[in-house]
């Protein structure tokens, strides 16, 4: 049951990545890739990462793919794209090429499961390991990170 | 429940998803295409993480709070991404990666 | 300008609508119940009084755009007959100059105001259809001599034991479906 | 009668054709499009099963019209009577008020229709979803009214879309204007009834 | 510097839901903001000027009424003074009392609808007119009462009026007037702190003082923007010079200010209505002796009255024979919806709409 | 927790499936006839106000609040770190309390920032 | 362990396989939720129109049924038999995706909203969050209608609808977050349980900002920008008709009732309530919050779009991480016992909040600001 709920998934996931490079309509472009995160968010599920899948949905669905709307609304030659350029072929290459290299070394290299249940809930543990184990540090690092997105956007974006 | 579906599965699927992504990438002229291609890209590594996170190391989440990072990187990202797009778009007036070199701008 | 009121302007307006929740609705239902109109109401159709038209021609005169076809022929001396009175309801626009200017209360405003008609033919009225009948009655406008037969109109002004129009808290809808419904 | 229009890209461009449409419009519409009445005298004759299936749909269509108002002049003065608390035409269900034609079921003329406003009335109509009904209300809709000479006023509206009901009067009494709609009503019963699909003929 | 789009066009109108009847905008728009307004009119183009010459004098005052169909009592009022004038008529006293008292009623009558609609435009859902409908239906059932119809009265006369008012119709003004202060009260509690509105209203569309006199705009709109004019007081017609009332002006002249100087002025109507009430003569003729297809000499005069939404002008000449030789009327909505550009651009479109709202136009009038 | 997500899941497919009926439920009605109706060309016309669309519909829309758009997004990020810690709020004590309010704070920073900037004014 | 647990609980003794088990329950209580929400979404449009009858002293339908009842139904049924027009300029696809991506998630939300004890088909322990992030796909799909419709009126609309959906989510998101520190848990389930005192007493800014968002979320008066019909005719469903409308309409009272829903769960105690069965209980609740909504809508002026994005980012924000942090350190220092203390504390500070902020915001030049 759940492997035919991973090939949908996946089937799904891999076909809106192709059409976000394909569909020449921006918007529609913008759509799969909504349909993706989405299809992203499913993967997460069934890895049982119940609270990264919400955040996915509310982070990438509700906020980051708005921002992209808003910038192809924004920009002109939206409705229909720019051509693929020349790259196109040795492109496809480049990326079999790395695909083929990567399954390679997915496929040869054995993991060691713990073989441990999963957590039935992940979102007490997060926050114990964010706020109490150590990750303290990496989430002010990430709160600077955000700070310097913020007065970089803004310097960008600032009137000149 | 049964879950014959592995890790590899995963690795699998997300190295397909990171290389659409990378090929998405080298060829969009476009630059807002191009940045919907950088995030299937960190979507595809979210994947991995999640799935290293789920087979090696059930509890103790470690990719999970990775993931979390990515995630707030790629907002970032984007946020300046496009922030960028918008300040050269205001300039230039296209979307063009060609219009993109910062040495001419 | 401050905000200084902190939401009590907001809060003025809403309980003035929470009061009007329980003042009675003003609603007429108007198939089942009816509104008594004014004595002098110009409705939306003419009564003509055969016996009294000389067929003078002042209405046709007097109608601000030609509405009234008036076809005599003379009868016996100083006499007409009147062989043809039409006027077209679907653009008669109801201003009673006509019936204002008949020297001989020969037409009159009619109190009737139901005249929706499926055809455009049927806004035709002809001698026939103007004529008095008990559905086709004359309303007093520039008539007073019509006025004692008729109820008094029902104000929105006047609560209903003043005669004004009827107002219920709680109406329900009724059982008794109007024409057509 | 249809009018196209090709497509514009400047507000010029966009007057010359509205001017050349209305100037098409003038001379294609000489003579009134005959009323919708067909079944009024009919005796209708159908099976059991569909009679009972039509009964529901006319009694969807009749007890739910959304109004297209259409108020151009002194009519839609009436129109807003009729549809504030005194007379309020939400009681039959019609205090949906669409201002899209897409979900409009009937279109109430209730004013003046000049030449100019023409066009976009006949656009407007054209636009509207099937079933759709036209109720003419008040003497300019019917037949011009008072304005009739006028060089710049359609002599009623039936020259331009075919009109189910007409209300006379200048204005009509908002109850008139009920009272139409009632008709409207039962026209709309017998309409659905009159269906090709669901009666047999 | 913001981003650089193209500015695209909309049409707003003729049949939309807030351009009260068939105005039709032609926006340009950049984003929502709006960088030119074209405002084309003729939608409601009826003719009625070139009418009125094939029509008799007392036939014109039907067509009047056609004019600004929300207070039609006024443009016979107007009309009728401008052909008195011509043809130097006196009215009797009482016919001018029942003037004042139904152009009073009048105004009240356009100003419910005027607020109500501006703040149907600010997206209160029709509750405010409907409010404001049920006092404007107290006012019709009058009206109905002394002259059948609802709307479009066809009740004064070149000389006076049509008929005298039955005699209940004294005692349900009475009523009437002394309720209605309670009533716009209650709008006011409605609506005049309410902060969405102020927000909405205040320092929106605003119309300088010196704009709005070059301009020639007259009515609530000039007085909104802080001119003391008001034609009732500085040119007296009928018998305006006898009552005691004040003209409301506002300060800044943005379409909060236009606002509360209607509703102003309907307190002011209260008071006039008030003291006609009192003063009115209880017998007496109501119309002077005209006969029905007169001539007056010929001539030229030129009548104008303080309409509801400003000044109304009938110019009309005779040249003796039993239909005017032209008739030209001057309304008020035309000329202060001129003023909607200067008021509307650099704002959004919901202001272009409360902006439009404020200047309470009617179409009929604006296109004759 | 993954069998919850299964009740959402097959709510989904549910509810996807009805709804993607209920717009083709007209279509067959229309096969079958009780929908009048033929497309004509001055239908098909997208509707604005009577009058006929100037230029292009799809327009290059200038929004103006790009700038919400992005400080969107990135405070949007406020909510990942602050759910696990809410739910955790006891355990964590005052530590935590103090590590979020540094978060707050620095984000903080960025939004007074951008408030001083004029960022949040509409322009 | 909720009613669906103890279905499946007996399915399974009764000796039905474990998928049986499993599906069996969750798919009765699917078609359940879905039938009782669409029919409580067709006495919603009904009730609203009756209120809003009443409060502008009109009746409202009630000639179609026994009091008009009936009469979202003779709509629903006109409707389907009404002609489906897609503009010959649209992008189909979408044109015909908009609306179901509009539906689907206000169904959606349904699915975890507790009616009663245990009355919840899936109890996430992030309830909550997942309300707030599946309603935000509804946003996309309003603006793939906007986008897809090829109509200027939609397009403004769509982007009002994006304008709206990035101050609003904030400020929501926050006040949630209040909750969960007072709950210790996002589950729907055991936010009712903890309230022994409704949340709108313990933390009524918290309360009054997440009505704000929901209301703004529902699309509702006094942020009903997105369909102005004053300005923007029908916003962006202007170029739909028939059954695709229709479900516009449902979708927008569905949100409207997932809303009252959520509201009535987070701050009015759900279905707790002394005497009547629960369920009655949480019905009155989200009749009273619906009612409410109705109320603002029969009185307040739209706000414009940028004075509600000022209000938002200005406004709300701030005196959300204000308020969430003051909740934090109540949460911390107040002992479980004395609740009634912070009840007062949160309403003293509400209340200098709310000064504090009235006295910032001016009005100049018709916007908001401080
Ligand atoms: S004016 Fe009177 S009497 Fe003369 S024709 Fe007309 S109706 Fe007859
Ligand atoms: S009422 Fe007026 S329009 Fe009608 S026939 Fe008489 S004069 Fe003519
Ligand atoms: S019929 Fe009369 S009231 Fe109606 S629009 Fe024409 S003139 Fe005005």
């Amino acid at each position: 049951m759940l492997d035919l709920i991973f090939y949908l998934l996946a089937v799904i996931a891999l076909a809106a990545s192709i059409a976000v490079i394909m569909v020449r309509d921006i918007f529609r472009a913008a759509l799969c890739l909504i349909m993706l995160f989405m299809s992203v968010a499913g993967f997460f599920l069934l890895l049982h990462a119940d609270f990264l899948a919400i955040v996915q949905v509310l982070i990438y669905v509700g906020a980051i793919s708005i921002l992209i709307i808003v910038a192809i609304m924004l920009t002109r030659d939206a409705r229909h794209g720019l051509p693929l350029d020349n790259y196109k072929y040795w492109a496809g290459a480049v990326g079999l090429l790395l695909l083929i290299a990567l399954a390679y070394g997915i496929l040869n290299t054995t993991f060691t499961l713990p073989g441990t249940a999963p957590l039935e809930q992940t979102i007490q543990p997060i926050g114990q390991q964010l706020f109490g184990n150590g990750y303290v540090l990496p989430v002010e690092i990430a709160a600077v990170l955000l700070l310097s997105a913020i007065l970089g956007a803004i310097a960008v974006l600032r009137d000149k | 429940m049964m879950f014959s579906v592995g890790l590899d599965h995963y690795l699998i699927l997300s190295a397909i998803l990171f290389c659409i992504g990378l090929v998405g990438v080298i060829t969009q002229r476009n630059v807002i295409k191009l940045i919907m291609c950088l995030e299937i890209m960190l979507n595809a590594v979210n994947i991995t993480l999640i799935a290293f996170s789920q087979y090696i190391t059930p509890t103790l989440l470690t990719g999970q709070i990775f993931a979390i990072f990515v995630m707030v990187v790629a907002a970032a990202e984007v946020a300046v991404g496009i922030a960028i797009v918008f300040s050269i778009y205001r300039s230039r007036e296209s979307v063009d990666m060609e219009n993109f070199n910062i040495l001419k701008w | 300008m401050k905000f200084e009121r902190y939401g009590i302007g907001i809060a003025k307006g809403m309980a003035l609508t929470l009061k009007h929740l329980f003042r009675p609705p003003l609603t007429v239902q108007y198939p089942d119940e009816k509104l008594v109109v004014s004595k002098r109401i110009r409705g939306n159709e003419l009564v003509w009084f055969p016996d009294r038209c000389t067929g003078c021609g002042t209405c046709t005169k007097a109608c601000l755009q030609g509405n009234i076809i008036l076809v005599t022929h003379r009868g016996e001396p100083n006499k007409f007959i009147v062989d043809k009175f039409e006027l077209d309801s679907g653009r008669c626009i109801f201003c009673g100059l006509c019936v204002e200017s008949c020297p001989y209360d020969a037409l009159a405003m009619g109190l009737e105001y139901e005249c929706a008609k499926y055809r455009r033919g049927e806004t035709i009225l002809d001698k026939d259809k103007l004529k008095l009948t008990d559905q086709h009655q004359p309303s007093a406008y520039y008539r007073p001599q019509f006025a004692a037969g008729l109820p008094k109109q029902s104000l929105l002004i006047y609560d209903k034991k003043d005669g004004g129009q009827k107002l219920n808290l709680f109406p329900l809808s009724k059982r008794k479906r109007g024409p057509g419904a | 009668m249809e009018i196209v229009r090709p497509e514009v890209n400047t507000p010029q461009e966009a007057d010359a054709v509205e001017g050349a449409s209305i100037n098409q419009l003038i001379a294609e519409s000489t003579s009134a499009i005959p009323d919708p009445d067909r079944w009024i005298d009919e005796v209708l004759d159908r099976n059991v099963f569909l009679t009972t299936a039509d009964t529901i749909v006319a009694w969807g269509r009749q007890r739910s019209i959304f109004p297209m108002l259409f108020a151009t002049a002194c009519c839609g003065m009436e129109v807003i009577s009729m549809s504030v608390s005194r007379f309020d035409l939400s009681r039959f269900g019609m205090d949906v008020v669409r201002f899209s034609p897409r979900q409009a079921d009937v279109m109430i003329i209730a004013g003046t229709i000049t030449w100019k406003m023409a066009l976009a009335t006949r656009m407007i109509y054209d636009q509207m979803a099937e079933p759709k009904w036209v109720v003419a209300m008040g003497a300019c809709a019917i037949s011009g009214g008072t304005f009739r000479e006028s060089y710049s006023v359609t002599p009623g509206v039936n020259r331009i879309m075919p009109v189910d009901v007409y209300i006379p009067g200048c204005p009509p009494k908002p109850e008139a204007v009920i009272f139409g709609i009632t008709r409207l009503h039962a026209k709309i019963i017998k309409g659905t009834m009159d269906n090709p699909m669901l009666s047999k003929h | 510097m913001p981003i650089k789009t193209e500015p695209f066009y909309l049409n707003l109108g003729p049949q939309h839901p807030s351009t009260h009847g068939v105005f039709r905008l032609r926006v340009e728009l950049d984003g929502e903001v709006i960088v030119n307004v074209e405002p084309i009119i003729g939608y409601l183009h009826r003719g009625i000027e070139k009418l009125a010459e094939t029509r008799t004098y007392t036939q014109v005052i039907p067509l009047t009424d056609r004019l600004d169909y929300v207070a039609s009592m006024t443009n016979n009022l107007a009309y009728c003074l401008s052909v008195e004038k011509l043809a130097g008529i006196k009215v009797p006293e009482r016919a001018e009392y029942l003037r004042v008292i139904f152009s009073e009623l009048m105004r009240l009558a356009n100003h419910f609808l005027a607020i109500g609609a501006f703040l149907n435009d600010c997206g209160a859902l029709a509750t405010p007119l409907i409010y404001m409908w049920r006092e404007r239906e107290k006012i019709v059932d009058l009206c109905e009462m002394t002259c059948g119809q609802r709307l479009l009265f066809n009740y004064m006369r070149v000389g006076g009026v049509s008929q005298d008012v039955p005699e209940e119709f004294m005692p349900a003004l009475k009523k009437f007037v002394a309720e209605m202060p309670k009533f716009i009260g209650e709008y006011e509690q409605l609506i005049k702190q309410n902060e969405i509105f102020l927000a909405r209203t205040k320092g929106v569309g605003i119309l300088p003082k010196e704009t709005a006199i070059n301009i020639g705009a007259s009515g609530p709109v000039l007085r909104g923007s802080g001119v003391n004019w008001d034609i009732r007081k500085k040119d007296p017609y009928s018998i305006y010079e006898r009552f005691d009332f004040e003209v409301p002006t506002g300060e800044v002249g943005d379409c909060y200010d236009r606002f509360w100087v209607r509703l102003r002025e309907m307190r002011q109507s209260v008071r006039i209505l008030e003291q006609a009430i009192v003063q009115i003569p209880a017998k007496g003729p109501i119309r002077a002796d005209v006969p029905q297809f007169f001539r007056p000499p010929a001539g030229e005069a030129y009548g104008h009255i303080e309409a509801p939404k400003g000044n109304l002008g009938f110019y009309v000449v005779s040249d003796g024979s039993i239909a005017p030789y032209r008739v030209h009327i001057f309304p008020p909505s035309l000329i202060n919806v001129t003023a909607l550009a200067d008021m509307a651009i650099g704002w959004k479109v919901a202001d272009l709409i409360i902006v439009f709202g404020s200047i309470d136009v009617v179409l009929g009038e604006i296109d004759r | 927790m993954l069998e919850q997500f299964g009740y959402v899941g097959i709510f989904l497919l549910i509810a996807t499936g009805f709804t993607v009926l209920i717009p083709l439920l007209p279509k067959l009605f229309k096969l079958m006839g009780l929908i009048p109706g033929k497309k004509t060309a001055a239908k098909l016309v997208q509707y604005e106000c009577g009058m006929q669309t100037i230029g292009k519909t799809w327009v290059q829309f200038n929004f103006r609040y790009y700038y919400f758009a992005v400080l969107f997004v990135l405070l949007d990020m406020l909510t990942i770190f602050l759910y696990p810690w809410a739910v955790n709020i006891k355990d964590l004590g005052v530590g935590g309390l103090v590590a979020v309010g540094i978060f707050l704070v620095i984000l903080a920073v960025g939004y007074i920032y951008a408030w001083r900037k004029g960022a949040l004014q509409w322009k | 362990m909720t009613l669906l647990d103890q279905f499946q609980k007996m399915l399974m003794t009764a000796g039905l396989p474990d998928w049986a088990a499993y599906l069996v329950p969750a798919l009765v209580g699917i078609i359940l939720i879905i039938a009782v929400s669409l029919t409580l979404v067709i006495i919603f449009i009904w009730w609203e129109r009756r209120l809003l009858g009443r409060f502008q002293l009109r009746l409202g339908p009630n000639r179609c049924g026994p009091e008009g009842i009936l009469q979202p139904v003779a709509t629903g049924l006109k409707l389907l038999l009404k002609e489906d027009i897609v503009p010959a300029k649209a992008d189909k696809i979408l044109h015909f995706l908009a609306p179901i991506v509009v539906f689907v998630p206000v169904l959606m939300i349904f699915a975890v909203v507790p009616v009663s004890e245990g009355a919840i088909l899936a109890n996430l322990n992030i309830g909550i969050v997942y309300v707030i992030a599946i309603s935000s796909i509804s946003t996309i799909g309003i603006f793939m209608a906007a986008w897809g419709s090829s109509n200027k009126f939609a397009l403004i609309s769509g982007m009002r609808t994006v304008a709206q959906m990035v101050s609003y989510e904030l400020p929501v998101v926050l006040s949630i977050v209040g909750v969960g520190l007072v709950t210790g848990s996002f589950s729907m389930l055991s936010i009712v349980q903890a309230q022994s005192i409704p949340f709108i007493l313990l933390m009524p800014l918290g309360g009054v900002i997440f009505f704000l968002g929901c209301l703004a979320e529902m699309n509702r008066s006094p942020f009903d920008l997105l369909e102005a019909d004053s300005e923007i005719v029908a916003g962006y469903h202007t170029e739909y008709s028939g059954m695709k409308f229709a479900m516009f309409f449902m979708g927008e009272y569905g949100v409207a009732l997932a809303y009252s829903a959520v509201i009535a769960t987070l701050f009015l105690g759900g279905w707790s309530g002394p005497l009547l069965p629960p369920v009655i209980w949480f019905l009155i609740k989200v009749v009273l919050v619906f009612s409410f909504t109705v109320w603002m809508r029969a009185t307040l002026p739209r706000l414009r779009v940028d004075q509600l994005m000022s209000f938002a980012w200005k406004g709300l924000l701030p005196m959300a991480v204000i308020n969430l942090v003051i909740i934090a350190i109540e949460v911390l220092v107040v002992p479980a016992s004395m609740l009634w203390l912070m009840v007062i504390l949160n309403f003293a500070f509400a209340a200098v909040l709310v000064l504090l902020w009235s006295r910032l915001f001016t009005l100049g030049g018709g916007r908001v600001e401080v």
